[in-house]
């Protein structure tokens, strides 16, 4: 249970478990809520600061969002030391907010991706990977597919149409223009029950060679049934990594075996947190997230909570062992280096890969892997791909530059 | 892209057989309106209550065809509740009134369905086929047509229903004027039992179907919003209207998705359902089917 | 007897036609309007001012505008939502398009935009009634928010589709929108602009226009008969109802939130707004701005007041709590009293004058 | 005046007894308006009683407030009780009262607008078991008092004029067999031969039949011809009550609602002084 | 009811003069609804100044023929002669700018609003102000409400509704609720006036006094009344001339007493002589 007191690092946690989303927003949260717990008990806090949290529902609702946010800030002995939106649109509504307050926004694999550049935007971090990272990666894993060329293939993106679900728009766009593939868009309009005619143009009319896919809530095993009734094969669906976890495939049954989708955190109850978590949670009656232990999500959940707290560490590092200011955590941040060894030490052994961020490129050159669904299970169907961040940070710049010109943000100089 | 006759009448065959699918949830609607004079923004809420009541007893262990008796059961329990809460103490109360406290209805549906039930997502799989199937070179799909049949099943168990001239008067009666309805004998309470009721095995069939397609979970309250304009094109009235109305959403939203979609950038249907529905109005105001509006003086 | 009428004459019509007849109301209005102005910008910390203050402000405008067309005019509309997307997007698209203009005059003009959209899609209301009009202006919510969302010219090509207001000062320094408007001065601007509102509205709809819509409400063939035309009656409903939601909805994305995207303002927007006026009660300007305190009081004391009696719920319980509560107190409300709280609070004012004696 | 001691004209004439007896009843509209301020009275077995009284005495609410149509109106019985046939009825649902033979024409009419005329007499027979023949034969008995409705009975009812339409309630009324009819205002709206006929199928269904009749009217005329007991409301009190012969040669009710002066009746065009509402003062 | 003394107030109205140049004429008037003939080929007119009473049994077609008349139901044959023109049929919006107004025999009242809003609805079509104005109120709006608030006073203590003027009119008795529609009638100061029962569901003796409104208004105001009632007595005693329908046909028209010796119409109506 979150307890607020004094002399703890104060966390709030937005979260959705009601409503359309929850079944996504669920694991979610519990990945958070179970880290912080096992670092209370198992390292009686970090460096002794004891974390704590406490959470609001925002039923992935941006106004709702805005008001937890602004609840929420002030909170703990030191207000917040970093908020995760958990959706794109509140991120968006909060960015502006945060930076005035001086409270890093952990968007962490969503959100705006031109965020990533930390001087326009000191305050936002995307670590590990964009969107357009994300999009970058799924078109390598597809040209790997394709033996290397995509002359003359034809991809079609599915999305939801929402901010969200226009992230990848633009960069499928570019490199469509560089790799020679043509892309078809099919925007599903919110919740996406109902995709027959877009499937139909899909999968009778345009028969495209790949589908991309970029859902959420029950627009994912809509897809994916609708997908399987016009006959479209499965091993040539790829989701983004919010459309690709236990609640997106389970609901649509057999149908979904074969279902591809990208991801940033590891699969599965294998790493040593989750016996640490199993031995010194579960067994003495605490932690909260038994039901959905090892899915997708919950591990997405331990993973965030676990690159927040390493940017806790860093700050301290510099700050001292006391609850720190969202100022100080952002410092933390920016210096945050998560080599393997980290990993290891923590338990996230395989749960992620090397992150290192700086000033100016708050990503920190995450890899993303492509997962596949048997049934049962997801498995690795690739290896690790390394987003091609050299043309991307042009992108994320140049899109970063026009919003510091539109809001009047001289940007920081980085070079110091 | 191009035009090709086969992929029309595959677009239209599926428009139709997912409109069937709206009929299934405009059904309820119409019941509750015909019978009461009600507009139930809960019938949304319904369906998901339902087929959460239905999967939670499923999930429990409880053999499939007990656990669509224990929903059932729920369903009518359900009935009476709003009966006593609701209707009751709001009689008489112009249609207005009575629609807000269906809102109100929703909401606590929505509250207490996921209270009991959690908010996960949970599959319902009672075992209907999901394949493709080719009929020449037209694609249908099995699961569409099982709903086909159980929306024209439905349909005519109610249409009789509704012949059965005693109640079915007795229903349009306290339709029209409440008071009037209880001053000649009609026992209300009894009524509104009843339809509510009916409405809740409809709700029930309704959340196994779409339940079965999309999964159990909160979004399934949604697709009320996917029978509205199926409801007003058809009438709010008629019972026979549900399917023609759905049939006509269906093919309409769908062919103009695929066929006027790309040229507008696509996900039109959502609006292009409600247009389609808002034009047959203005030449019919209550719609293709329903019953007129008196206006005199 | 606490609250009374008796020796307080009326010598003219004048005064009796006054918007608070009564002095006491009078004096309660001036209280409110006193703290309103001069002590909660003292007192409230900025959580209360940009949290509750300035969103119950902007619904209590929503609300007024939807009023006038649901609660007077009797037409009942779910298209709340579209017509502040169309405020919100106008006046994105003028300040953006038009940096000098000043932001008083942007947020009017969108007002005007939203007029005109409202009175293209009132058009059908002239022959769709009742339920069937409020299925019918669904249309306009989806077709609306469709196309903000689709096209990018609504939002300057952003590629997330989302606006973002740019700060713009009212007068010199005085920033009222942008990351530099202070919640004080935000919430000075939005009260004193609501309250300017309110009093065109309740002048409205207390003359020959409020009337007119009235009597199409109550019962559209006489006021046809007694030469009421209901075309003219409708559109002006609608016209006028839609230029206080485009403006809320302007000030939704400008003050409140600072970034929107179009489905900020879907189809549930159209239904929490519909909620208020329901528990505020219809055809009440007073109760357009109690319900708006309700629906968004509600929920944030729900949140927190467990918190502040060290009751440790989880926010999923909270969460279903609210619902059933929420759904509850709807039916509760309706059964009490189906006028709203206006009502409730015109009775408790009557058996304020009747007390001691019960009737 | 309290009802208690309001003026008995001719206590001989009161049955023994009482079919339908109400007892002292207050009534409260919308939680605020007390509109019935202690109202009794007795309706005996076979008797035609008249309720009278001006416009917003209160007429109307007793009659609901008999049948229980009145919660639907947001209204309440306050204090005291009714009785019917010996036992109490306050609190019943309406349609119980129905099946007892309780049954209220209420004021305005009320038909099934969107039912057709002969669908509207059915819905009346609703709660009646004895089979299909006994109810087809009632329609046709009811269609034999009104030849109009038989015509228009296939038409709407929403359509017909304000006459067929309170014809059409009052059929609909005599489908349930009641034993007492709680009748709102019978002869509104209908043309005066109507009114008559109106009234002697009250007088033979009350010889013939044995049904019992309470009568709101506002014509008093007519009501106090077919009537044997009356009742004078005023104000939500009972002010004045005795046999409709005793009734009708009262001063004051020959002044106020006979519209006889002393000379007999007065033309409509002769009254020229309008502010001479004597009151008895409640 | 007692026929003996209405003969001496007829005396003093000499009826068939009164009226003055017809002011309004029917010709020919077929109206249908599906299978009904509500009215079939009925003429008549109205002359300026009188009390015209139609009457016949229920479903005659008598309110029919009002709604002809204000353009509400447009026949399907026929022709109306209206201030020099002839016209197919009326419309609604023009009837009332012309001073035609009218009360409903279903009371058609604006339930939600109090007894002074309905009666100022009335006066809408004499109101000038625009949008701004209205907006601003005070100042030159201000100034015409209670102009009209003033007129209206006037009616409202002619009819004796003081007391109920800030009640919604939902809650009042019936016949109140009659009497404050013809306030709202009269509030348009209308030249002609249809009354559609106007006196049903009254007593004696607010019958007496809804007869004093309509002589009054008819004898201060010269406005012209076509009246519908069933009450013989007051037909008898208050009209000019009597138009009798039957079933859709115009079977009398004439003085009262033509009418009332008419053994068709006692046929068909009356029953017995009155
Ligand atoms: N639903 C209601 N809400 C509030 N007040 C009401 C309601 N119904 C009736 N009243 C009030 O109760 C009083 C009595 O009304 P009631 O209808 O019983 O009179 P009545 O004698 O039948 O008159 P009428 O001859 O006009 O029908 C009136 O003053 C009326 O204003
Ligand atoms: N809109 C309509 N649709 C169908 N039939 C109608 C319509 N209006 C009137 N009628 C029919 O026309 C006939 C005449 O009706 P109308 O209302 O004019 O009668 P009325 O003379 O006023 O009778 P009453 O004295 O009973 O009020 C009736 O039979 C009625 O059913
Ligand atoms: C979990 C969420 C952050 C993912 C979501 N669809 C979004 O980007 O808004
Ligand atoms: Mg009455
Ligand atoms: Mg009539």
């Amino acid at each position: 249970a979150p307890i607020v007191a004094k002399a703890e690092q104060f966390i709030p946690l937005l979260v959705y478990r009601t409503g359309p989303y929850a079944p996504s927003g669920i694991p979610l949260a519990n990945g958070f809520v179970d880290y912080f717990e096992l670092i209370n008990a198992r390292d009686g806090g970090v460096n002794g600061v004891k974390i704590s949290w406490e959470e609001c529902e925002t039923s992935y609702n941006n106004d709702r969002g805005v008001e937890c946010y602004e609840r929420l800030k002030k909170q703990g002995a030191t207000g917040a030391s970093l908020v995760n939106p958990y959706s794109t649109g509140i991120t968006y509504a909060l960015i502006e907010r945060a930076t005035a307050d001086k409270i890093p926004v952990f968007s962490m694999g969503y959100g705006r991706a031109d965020a990533t550049i930390g001087s326009v935007f000191p305050y936002v971090f995307t670590a590990p990977a964009t969107y357009w990272a994300g999009a970058d990666a799924i078109i390598q894993y597809i040209q790997a597919q394709e033996k290397g060329s995509l002359k003359g293939k034809k991809i079609a993106l599915v999305y939801h149409d929402s901010a969200y679900g226009k992230e990848p728009i633009a960069t499928l766009q570019a490199l469509g223009k560089q790799e020679g593939y043509s892309l078809n868009l099919f925007p599903v309009a919110h919740p996406g029950l109902e995709q027959k005619a877009t499937w139909l143009q899909i999968g009778r009319q345009l028969r495209p060679d790949w589908v991309i896919m970029w859902g959420w809530g029950v627009m994912n095993a809509t897809a994916i049934k609708e997908a399987a009734a016009v006959g479209f094969p499965m091993e040539k669906f790829i989701g983004i990594w919010w459309s690709g976890s236990e609640a997106d495939v389970k609901p649509a049954g057999a149908a979904a075996k074969g279902y591809k989708s990208a991801q940033f955190t590891g699969t599965g109850t294998g790493a040593p947190i989750h016996a640490q978590i199993r031995e010194q949670l579960y067994a003495k009656n605490m932690g909260i997230g038994k039901d959905t232990f090892g899915e997708v999500l919950y591990n997405r959940g331990l993973v965030n909570a676990a690159i927040a707290v390493e940017a806790i560490r860093t700050a301290q590092g510099k700050f001292g062992n006391k609850p720190l200011t969202g100022e100080q955590v952002q410092w933390g941040f920016e210096n945050l280096n998560m080599t393997q060894e980290v990993i290891d030490k923590l338990g996230l052994t395989g749960l992620m890969s090397p992150i290192k961020l700086s000033c100016n490129d708050h990503e920190g050159g995450g890899a993303v892997v492509i997962q596949q669904w048997d049934g049962k299970n997801w498995n690795y169907v690739s290896d690790f791909i390394n987003p091609r961040r050299e043309m991307l940070t042009k992108m994320y710049e140049a899109s970063a530059m026009q919003y510091a010109k539109e809001k009047n943000i001289t940007p920081r100089d980085c070079k110091m | 892209m191009f035009f090709s006759w086969p992929f029309f009448f595959e677009v239209l065959i599926g428009g139709l057989l997912s409109g069937v699918m709206y009929s299934l949830v405009a059904l309820g609607f119409v019941l509750i309106f015909k019978a009461s004079g009600v507009f139930n923004f809960a019938q949304g809420a319904m369906v998901l209550f339902a087929a959460l009541t239905l999967v939670g007893f499923i999930n429990m262990g409880v053999p499939v065809p007990l656990a669509i008796v224990i929903a059932i059961i729920v369903m009518i329990l359900l009935a009476y509740a709003v009966e006593r809460a609701v209707l009751r103490p709001l009689v008489n109360q112009p249609p207005i009134i009575l629609f807000m406290a269906t809102i109100g209805i929703t909401f606590f549906i929505d509250g207490f369905g996921q209270t009991l039930w959690g908010s996960d997502v949970y599959a319902l799989d009672i075992g209907i086929p999901n394949q493709p199937l080719f009929f020449g070179d037209i694609l249908v799909n099995s699961f569409d047509l099982v709903a086909a049949v159980v929306a024209g099943v439905l349909v005519a168990v109610l249409a009789v229903f509704f012949q059965k001239t005693r109640i079915g008067r007795a229903l349009r009666a306290v339709a029209d004027d409440h008071q009037a309805a209880m001053s000649v004998g009609i026992p209300l309470r009894v009524i509104w039992v009843i339809v509510w009721s009916v409405a809740g095995l409809v709700a029930l069939v309704a959340g196994i179907m779409w339940g079965s397609k999309l999964g159990v979970q909160f979004s399934l309250a949604l697709i009320a919003l996917k029978a509205l304009p199926v409801l007003i094109l058809g009438g709010f009235t008629s019972i026979p209207g549900a399917i023609i109305g759905g049939l006509i959403i269906g093919a309409g939203e769908k062919l103009a998705e695929v066929f006027i979609g790309p040229f507008l950038a696509g996900a039109i249907e959502d609006w292009f359902a409600y247009m389609l529905a808002m034009l047959v109005l203005l030449f019919r105001p209550q719609g293709l089917f329903g019953e007129k509006i008196i206006e005199r003086v | 007897m606490i609250y009374r009428e008796a020796g307080q004459f009326k010598t003219s019509y004048a005064a009796d036609q006054a918007i608070f007849p009564i002095r006491l109301d009078r004096w309660g209005m001036l209280v409110t309007l006193f703290v309103a102005f001069f002590v909660i910008p003292v007192v409230a910390n900025e959580y209360w001012l940009l949290s509750i203050l300035v969103p119950f402000l902007v619904f209590s405008l929503a609300a007024i505008g939807l009023n006038i067309l649901t609660g007077y005019a009797g037409q009942l509309s779910l298209g709340t939502g579209g017509f502040m997307a169309c405020g919100a997007f106008a006046a994105y698209k003028l300040s953006t398009a038009f940096p000098e203009l000043n932001i008083l005059i942007v947020f009017l003009l969108s007002g005007g935009v939203a007029a005109a959209v409202g009175v293209l899609f009132g058009l059908p209301s002239l022959r769709i009634k009742g339920f069937y009009l409020a299925v019918a202006t669904l249309a306009a919510q989806f077709f609306l928010i469709w196309m903000f969302n689709k096209f990018g010219w609504f939002n300057n090509y952003s590629p997330s589709g989302v606006i973002s207001a740019p700060p713009r000062a009212l007068f010199g320094d005085f920033y009222v929108t942008g990351a530099s408007a202070s919640p004080v001065a935000k919430y000075l601007f939005l009260l004193g602009f609501v309250a300017v509102m309110a009093l065109i509205a309740k002048n409205l709809t207390r003359c020959k226009i409020g009337r007119s819509w009235m009597a199409i409400r109550d019962m559209d063939i006489a006021a046809e008969i007694i030469g009421i035309r209901p075309l003219m009656a409708k559109l002006s409903a609608f016209a006028i109802s839609s230029f206080f939601i485009g403006i809320a909805g302007a000030m939704w994305a400008f003050i409140y939130t600072g970034s929107v995207e179009a489905l900020a303002f879907d189809i549930n927007r159209s239904f929490q707004v519909l909620f208020m006026i329901i528990i505020g009660g219809l055809g009440s300007i007073l109760g357009s701005f109690l319900g708006a305190a309700f629906i968004v009081l509600l929920p944030i004391l729900l949140n927190n007041v467990p918190g502040l009696i060290g009751w440790q719920i989880p926010v999923d319980m909270i969460a279903h709590l609210e619902f059933m509560i929420f759904g509850a107190l709807i039916i509760f409300f309706l059964i009490v009293e189906p006028h709203g709280l206006a009502r409730l609070w015109q009775i408790a004012k009557e058996k304020m004058r009747l007390w001691p004696f019960p009737y | 005046m309290t009802s208690a001691t309001a003026e008995r004209l001719d206590a001989a004439t009161e049955p023994a007894g009482a079919l339908l007896s109400v007892n002292n009843i207050e009534v409260i509209y919308d939680h605020v308006i007390l509109v019935l301020k202690g109202v009794s009275l007795e309706v005996p077995q076979g008797g035609i009683v008249a309720l009278l009284g001006a416009n917003g005495a209160g007429k109307s609410t007793t009659l609901k407030s008999i049948s229980n149509l009145l919660r639907a109106e947001r209204g309440e019985v306050t204090k005291g009780s009714v009785h019917f046939d010996g036992t109490r009825i306050d609190g019943l649902t309406p349609d119980a009262l129905v099946r007892m033979g309780v049954i209220q024409v209420m004021e305005g009419r009320h038909c099934f607008e969107h039912l057709t005329v002969e669908e509207n007499l059915l819905t009346g027979a609703y709660t009646r078991k004895e089979g299909r023949q006994a109810i087809a034969d009632d329609l046709e008995l009811v269609y034999h008092y009104f030849p109009r409705l038989k015509e228009r009975r296939t038409s709407l009812a929403g359509y017909t004029s304000g006459g067929e339409q309170q014809m059409c309630a009052i059929g609909r009324a005599l489908m349930s067999r009641p034993k007492i009819i709680l009748l709102d205002e019978p002869s509104m709206g209908l043309a005066p031969q109507l009114v008559e006929q109106i009234f002697e199928i009250v007088k033979q269904l009350n010889e013939k039949e044995g049904v019992s009749f309470l009568l709101a009217e506002q014509n008093t005329n007519v009501a106090l011809r077919y009537a044997h007991f009356g009742y004078i409301l005023e104000n939500g009190r009972i002010v004045l009550d005795g046999a409709a012969d005793a009734l009708r040669n009262n001063e004051d009710v020959k002044e106020f609602y006979l519209g006889l002066s002393g000379a007999g009746r007065k033309s409509f065009r002769d009254v020229k002084q309008y502010r001479r509402r004597k009151r008895w003062l409640g | 009811m007692a026929e003996a003394d209405s003969a001496l107030a007829q005396t003093l109205a000499p009826a068939p003069q009164r009226g003055g140049a017809p002011v309004l004429r029917l010709t020919d008037i077929e109206l249908g609804f599906g299978g009904v003939k509500a009215i079939n080929k009925v003429s008549f007119e109205v002359r300026k100044g009188e009390i015209l009473a139609i009457i016949g049994p229920n479903g005659a077609g008598k309110s029919s023929m009002l709604n002809v008349i204000n353009g509400f139901y447009k026949p399907q044959l026929g022709t109306i002669e209206f201030q020099g023109r002839t016209l197919r049929a009326m419309d609604p919006n023009t009837a009332a700018k012309n001073g035609i107004a009218r009360t409903f025999q279903n009371i058609a009242l604006f339930k939600g609003m109090s007894t002074l809003d309905n009666l100022m609805t009335g006066r809408l079509l004499k109101m000038k102000r625009g949008l701004f104005w209205q907006a601003l109120y005070w100042g030159p709006a201000q100034k015409e409400e209670l102009e009209h608030r003033e007129a209206v006073e006037k009616i409202i203590d002619f009819l004796e509704i003081q007391a109920v003027r800030r009640t919604p009119v939902g809650r009042l008795p019936y016949g109140l609720q009659k009497r404050v529609e013809l306030g709202r009638a009269l509030a348009m100061e209308p030249d002609i006036l249809l009354l559609d029962e106007p006196m049903a569901g009254m007593n004696v003796e607010e019958k007496e006094d809804m007869c004093r409104f309509i002589l009054e208004v008819n004898q201060e105001f010269g406005t012209t009344i076509v009246l519908i009632e069933h009450d013989m007595g007051v037909v008898m005693d208050i009209s000019d001339r009597v138009v009798v329908l039957d079933y859709g046909v115009k079977i009398a028209d004439g003085t009262p007493d033509e009418v009332r010796a008419n053994q068709r119409v006692i046929d068909a109506y009356l029953g017995v002589s009155h």
